[in-house]
């Protein structure tokens, strides 16, 4: 499908929707324009695997959800149906300001929506500024969310920083070495990549502190498609838990390899894939006892129903991660124009300061940060759990040896 | 002096027009001549040596890159000069290793240039510096690029304009000829394509330099993204890259129609950009300006 | 003062001796053929002087300018100029641009108009004149041997190393080709030329030297040499079309 | 370091099945062809989609994709790369026709798989079980990989050096100048070397697709490394691409283990740069 007659298809479905309305709520609301709503994101290149599974899927359903339930609710009462322009970024920075600017200037949309991943989000920050938009990064890992947030006060970071992550990690595992269940050897590899950079240097401190010892500690270079030498080095060196601080492309091939060679560690933690819905194939159908970056609180029923109509929508389920967490900044934005309208400072204050209801549960920003997240999650009965923070609701303990493959 | 008259008059226009133009229009306006620039610094080697270098970003995310690390450390015409010098001294080096063998070795080397520079600076931060990903936060605004970039293209066709003239655009037309040919005249073969390629290459630095604060946050995977080595040969190739303004005029409407197609036709981008390719290379070898001229010497024939 | 000195050069291709220790000397405006069957190493010797292949062992020199060893370039600014046994002319340029290049880059280092002017003399002595702006691809095979000779003229060479230029040409061409050579002769350059016409040879050079299998074999007066029982065996070993 | 070793050996082996198919376009076809790494990605695709749609294993499909590669090939030569020889009257005008057209092709191709399978990584769960190889446990897929490629170049040297076929095919190679001269149509075997390279290319597909991970975006990746493979082991000479395959595979587990996995290409690249400046010809000559 083009964007062309999506656009077209959806304007035809705002009219329909808003005209059916029409009859229930009175004569005005169906004369309303539709909201425009623009956003760039990588259909293609490097970055198009990132956004295919956790950015493009969940804006398409949000807005249908939103058109079918007859539009955004404006302060007045009224509903107004949105329509919605996309441009594909290329994975590439300069593409994607470009997008930005004809999306601001050009097309003068009402809102726009970031693109995905932390570098694009940062490419896009100043000219969601100069333009005066709220930005709700829903897919951006950053241990500088705050002096961002500082620079650009109507920047929004929703996914905590790479600290976050390798502390939360370490926590974990250091709760299995107390009780005696591993050694206090850790095989850790990362990705030549901000993210992987990002965790490792987090981690190495964070391990030292609880008394681990990284007995291998590689860094290998984004694009690696053998994973062969690293894992058997990992294998002999002795560690009871493997770390990969990992992109999808790592995370899948090292769990393939692991599998092959028999690699059994007590610990076997992946990056980014692990929470995908894809990887319990990767797997050959033994996720279970796997980490990741991430988690849901599998229990709650509204994440459970968000993951039966994303399956309905979309034809899979969503990952298990920054998903989630997008279709809530998402919801927050819904519920901030129903308060505040589409004024652009007025939205921007309100989502600074207001309490949103999602389907991660009840949320408000801290200094314009999403604090409250899970850090670490495991595969569990064919479902990926949150496990850390533990004390946070709806943990889970996690299984820790991991069973064989 | 009219010869030189309408160019500066054109440059001035070009130079008044984002004052006319929204934000977007802007946007376009660097993009084309980023790779007006781009398509002629690729032209003034390859274009008459035929040495098909596929390297363009090796050099412009080099420059980009130089800008991330030093924007906080040095003003910023110094944060220019160096990247300038950087990239002069990777294209020496680059340039003196492969530029004495046949041709087809320098293309398969540029080929993979870009992936190795990628990887070897990538390898210098993790185990280095310890920080991949960097920031500029340089207060320079869209203007002041198109502005930038536009001088630089204006330099860039001046500068070929001016080889052409003297015995270095000579001698490298001879190059790209018959090199055999050219040392018996007593051309020094390495010296010649040496300097072309350095002058190249330094432009090439620059228009990264120049471009990246738009871009605020720079990695080595978002700075060295192949398809800017591939547009650019296109480009050059489609307008001609023998010819003064050739590049130009296949920078200008290539950008556009990709700019249109990456808003419509997203997924079908790439299969467009290879039929291209191919069209060129079958239909139009020599690009777009030959192939008219070719056209109108066939008419005067026929009229004759 | 600037003869050409050869001495002792030797070229190896792995196992094969191209050219096995040969030793001569071209004095001052002197011209000279240099004849042997096919294989016998004649292009190798012109591409050793001319710098196109280093030589594996000896030495050869300009006057008291040391060539062996040296880059082709280098040895084209010392003055040595030369065609090629397949003509070679650079088909994007025109004519006088494909000439200009040896006065731009050869030993005089002319630029401009200077440069311009002893191109279009050039032209003039081999009857180009008059196209001197059309495009080099569009000569004929005669043209483009002309074209190639005024190139090595506007070098202004002191010695012009000559393979088989006047090969391929009609007798009316090769007449005119002859008395082209005869007058550059008169201007005090050195030449050596590799050539298999005979009649041509007997016209221009006093003197020949032939090889045979890498070898110098004679080196002497032209009508001696034709007679000499050697160089007809070496002729004779090969087929008559030679 | 017999772990490194034999990884490093089962790794060069796909490295060298791809470098084949290369030197054999390069060298007799005299076709630099930068799409070659989406040949493999093309078969690689559809080994994959075979398996997941009607379950037919590889090795099956084996059959199947091989002699299609050929016909593709085949078809690419005479469609594209044909009027690119015809037209060009020296070797250089040629190699420089055929790296843009091929490069064309490239994204022509890399499009096509984009727009067909998506742009997600891909791969499949085959004969993944660890079988103990000199106390390392390997792959089995990998072992079969591995055997595919000793198996296909084992039967190309024996068939260039032993049948009359192989030595038509090497004539050309050497001196195709001079190949008409002694009643060789040049045209029908390069047809025949590109058409068998592709067959090669698709053959390292399916090899690719039993063990790696891969996207619509990657054959770029094995374009680069075949080239080197090609440049290092002399254009045109199939024992020498197998003999730097291998060693490739090797230079790269070993750089990995011991230095820095993340040096691999940079190593890489270091050896391509050596070989070309010590000796431009290959280190072992031109087949």
């Amino acid at each position: 499908m083009t964007r062309m007659t999506r656009r077209g298809a959806l304007r035809i479905l705002a009219l329909t929707a808003s005209s059916g309305l029409a009859l229930a709520a009175g004569t005005a609301t169906a004369q309303e324009d539709p909201v425009t709503i623009g956003y760039a994101v990588a259909r293609t290149g490097a970055n198009a695997t990132g956004a295919g599974i956790t950015t493009i899927p969940n804006y398409e359903l949000w807005v249908r959800d939103v058109n079918e339930a007859g539009g955004l609710t404006m302060p007045d009462g009224s509903q107004r149906m949105i329509e919605v322009i996309e441009y594909d970024d290329r994975s590439s920075n300069e593409d994607l300001v470009r997008a930005i600017e004809r999306l601001a200037s050009q097309d003068e949309v009402d809102l726009i929506l970031p693109p995905w991943g932390t570098g694009s989000n940062l490419a896009a920050a100043p000219l969601f500024a100069r333009f005066g938009y709220p930005q709700l990064a829903a897919t951006s890992v950053t241990d500088m969310a705050p002096q961002f947030a500082d620079r650009w006060d109507r920047s929004f970071w929703m996914l905590g920083g790479g600290h976050d992550y390798a502390s939360g990690l370490v926590d974990v595992l250091k709760g299995a070495l107390d009780a005696g269940t591993i050694n206090n050897q850790v095989a850790v590899v990362s990705v030549a990549d901000g993210f992987g950079i990002d965790l490792i240097k987090a981690a190495r401190p964070a391990f030292e502190e609880a008394g681990f010892e990284l007995v291998y500690d590689e860094t290998y270079p984004l694009g690696t498609s053998d994973f062969a030498a690293i894992l058997s080095e990992a294998q002999s060196s002795g560690a009871d838990s493997f770390v990969a601080f990992s992109y999808p492309p790592g995370s899948f091939g090292m769990t393939k390899t692991a599998q092959s060679m028999g690699y059994n560690p007590a610990v076997f933690y992946v990056g980014v894939g692990g929470a995908f819905p894809v990887y319990p194939d990767i797997a050959n159908g033994q996720p279970d006892g796997v980490m990741a970056v991430g988690g849901v609180n599998a229990d709650s029923p509204e994440i459970q129903d968000y993951f039966e109509r994303h399956t309905e929508f979309v034809g899979q389920p969503p990952d298990s991660w920054a998903s989630a967490i997008t279709y809530a900044s998402l919801e927050m934005l819904e519920q901030a124009i129903e308060r505040v309208g589409l004024d652009k400072e007025a939205l921007s204050e309100e989502l600074a300061s207001g309490t949103f209801d999602t389907i991660i549960g009840e949320v408000q920003l801290e200094n314009n940060q999403l604090r409250d997240l899970w850090w670490v999650g495991q595969w569990q009965d064919g479902a990926f759990r949150a496990v850390g923070p533990a004390d946070k609701d709806g943990a889970v303990a996690p299984v820790i040896p991991k069973p064989d493959w | 002096m009219t010869r030189l008259l309408l160019p500066l008059a054109g440059l001035v226009v070009l130079a008044a027009l984002p004052g006319f133009v929204s934000e977007y229009g802007l946007g376009l306006m660097i993009g084309a001549v980023t790779y007006v620039t781009l398509a002629s610094a690729w032209a003034l080697f390859s274009g008459y040596t035929r040495y098909i270098s596929l390297a363009t970003v090796a050099f412009y995310g080099t420059g980009a890159y130089v800008v991330a690390v030093l924007n906080e450390v040095l003003p910023y015409p110094l944060v220019l000069l160096v990247a300038a010098l950087i990239g002069g001294a990777m294209a020496l080096v680059v340039g003196l290793s492969t530029l004495r063998l046949a041709g087809v070795y320098f293309v398969i080397f540029t080929f993979g240039l870009s992936e190795l520079v990628r990887q070897l600076i990538t390898w210098y931060e993790v185990n280095v510096t310890g920080t991949l990903g960097r920031y500029i936060f340089l207060d320079i605004s869209a203007r002041g690029i198109y502005w930038q970039m536009l001088a630089l293209a204006a330099v860039t066709i001046g500068l070929t304009a001016w080889i052409h003239r003297r015995p270095l655009g000579l001698a490298l037309r001879v190059v790209g000829d018959d090199e055999t040919v050219a040392a018996h005249s007593g051309i020094n073969l390495a010296r010649t394509k040496l300097i072309a390629f350095v002058l190249s290459s330094v432009i090439l630095t620059l228009a990264g330099a120049i471009v990246s604060p738009r871009w605020v946050y720079v990695e080595p995977s978002i700075v060295f993204n192949p398809t800017v080595s591939f547009l650019t040969v296109i480009m050059a190739l489609l307008g001609g890259a023998n010819r003064l303004v050739g590049p130009a005029l296949g920078a200008v409407p290539l950008f556009l129609t990709f700019e249109w197609l990456s808003a419509n036709f997203p997924d079908t981008y790439s299969i467009f950009m290879g039929l291209l390719f191919i069209g060129v290379v079958f239909a139009l070898p020599e690009g777009v300006l030959a192939g008219v001229d070719r056209l109108r010497a066939r008419k005067l024939r026929a009229a004759a | 003062m600037t003869d050409l000195i050869v001495d002792n050069a030797r070229k190896d291709f792995g196992g094969l001796r191209a050219v096995n220790d040969v030793s001569f000397t071209l004095g001052s405006g002197e011209i000279a053929g240099l004849l042997g069957p096919n294989g016998s190493g004649k292009t190798t010797l012109i591409n050793l002087i001319s710098g196109a292949l280093p030589p594996s062992a000896g030495r050869i020199a300009l006057g008291s300018v040391q060539l062996s060893g040296r880059r082709p370039d280098l040895i084209a600014r010392a003055g040595v100029a030369r065609t090629f046994q397949l003509v070679r002319t650079l088909p994007s340029l025109t004519l006088i641009e494909n000439v200009m290049i040896t006065a731009v880059f050869g030993s005089s280092s002319h630029w401009g108009s200077a440069a311009r002017r002893v191109a279009e003399e050039a032209l003039a002595t081999v009857g180009l004149a008059d196209r001197a702006n059309a495009a080099a691809a569009d000569l004929t095979y005669i043209d483009q041997k002309r074209l190639e000779l005024a190139r090595a003229i506007a070098a202004e060479p002191k010695v012009l190393l000559l393979d088989e230029w006047l090969a391929g040409l009609n007798p009316t061409e090769l007449q005119e080709g002859i008395e082209l050579i005869r007058s550059l002769t008169r201007s005090g350059i050195s030449i050596l030329m590799v050539e298999h016409i005979m009649d041509a040879v007997r016209a221009l050079c006093p003197r020949v030297l032939v090889m045979n299998s890498g070898r110098l074999i004679a080196d002497e007066a032209t009508g001696a040499a034709l007679s000499d029982p050697a160089v007809i065996a070496a002729y004779l070993g090969e087929d008559e079309d030679a | 370091m017999l772990t490194t070793l034999i990884l490093g050996l089962v790794l060069g082996g796909t490295y060298a099945l791809l470098a084949l198919g290369l030197t054999l376009q390069y060298g007799i076809a005299r076709i630099m062809n930068l799409a070659y790494g989406e040949l493999t990605l093309i078969a690689a695709f559809v080994v994959v989609a075979a398996f997941q749609a009607a379950g037919i294993p590889p090795l099956a499909a084996l059959i199947a994709v091989v002699p299609a590669g050929y016909a593709l090939g085949w078809v690419l030569y005479t469609v594209m790369m044909r009027p690119l020889v015809a037209r060009s009257e020296s070797r250089g005008r040629l190699e420089i026709d055929s790296i843009l057209a091929t490069f064309g092709l490239l994204f022509l191709i890399q499009g096509v798989l984009l727009v067909s399978f998506g742009a997600n990584f891909t791969s499949i769960s085959y004969l993944d079980r660890g079988v103990n190889v000199f106390g390392v446990s390997v792959a089995l897929n990998r072992l079969i990989a591995f055997g595919i490629c000793v198996v296909a170049a084992g039967a190309l040297i024996w068939a260039l050096a032993r049948t009359r076929w192989g030595l038509v095919m090497r004539a050309v190679a050497l001196t195709p100048g001079s190949a008409p001269l002694v009643g060789i149509d040049v045209n029908r075997v390069a047809r025949q070397g590109f058409a068998l390279g592709t067959a090669l290319a698709a053959a390292g597909g399916v090899s690719v697709a039993m063990y790696q991970t891969f996207s619509a975006t990657g054959g770029v990746v094995f374009t680069m490394k075949a080239l080197v493979i090609v440049i290092m082991g002399g254009v045109g000479n199939v024992a020498g691409a197998l003999i730097a395959g291998l060693a490739l595979g090797l230079i790269e587990t070993f750089v990995s283990t011991t230095i820095d996995p993340g040096l691999t290409m940079a190593a890489t690249f270091l050896i391509f740069l050596i070989v070309l400046l010590w000796r431009p010809q290959g280190l072992f000559g031109r087949g």
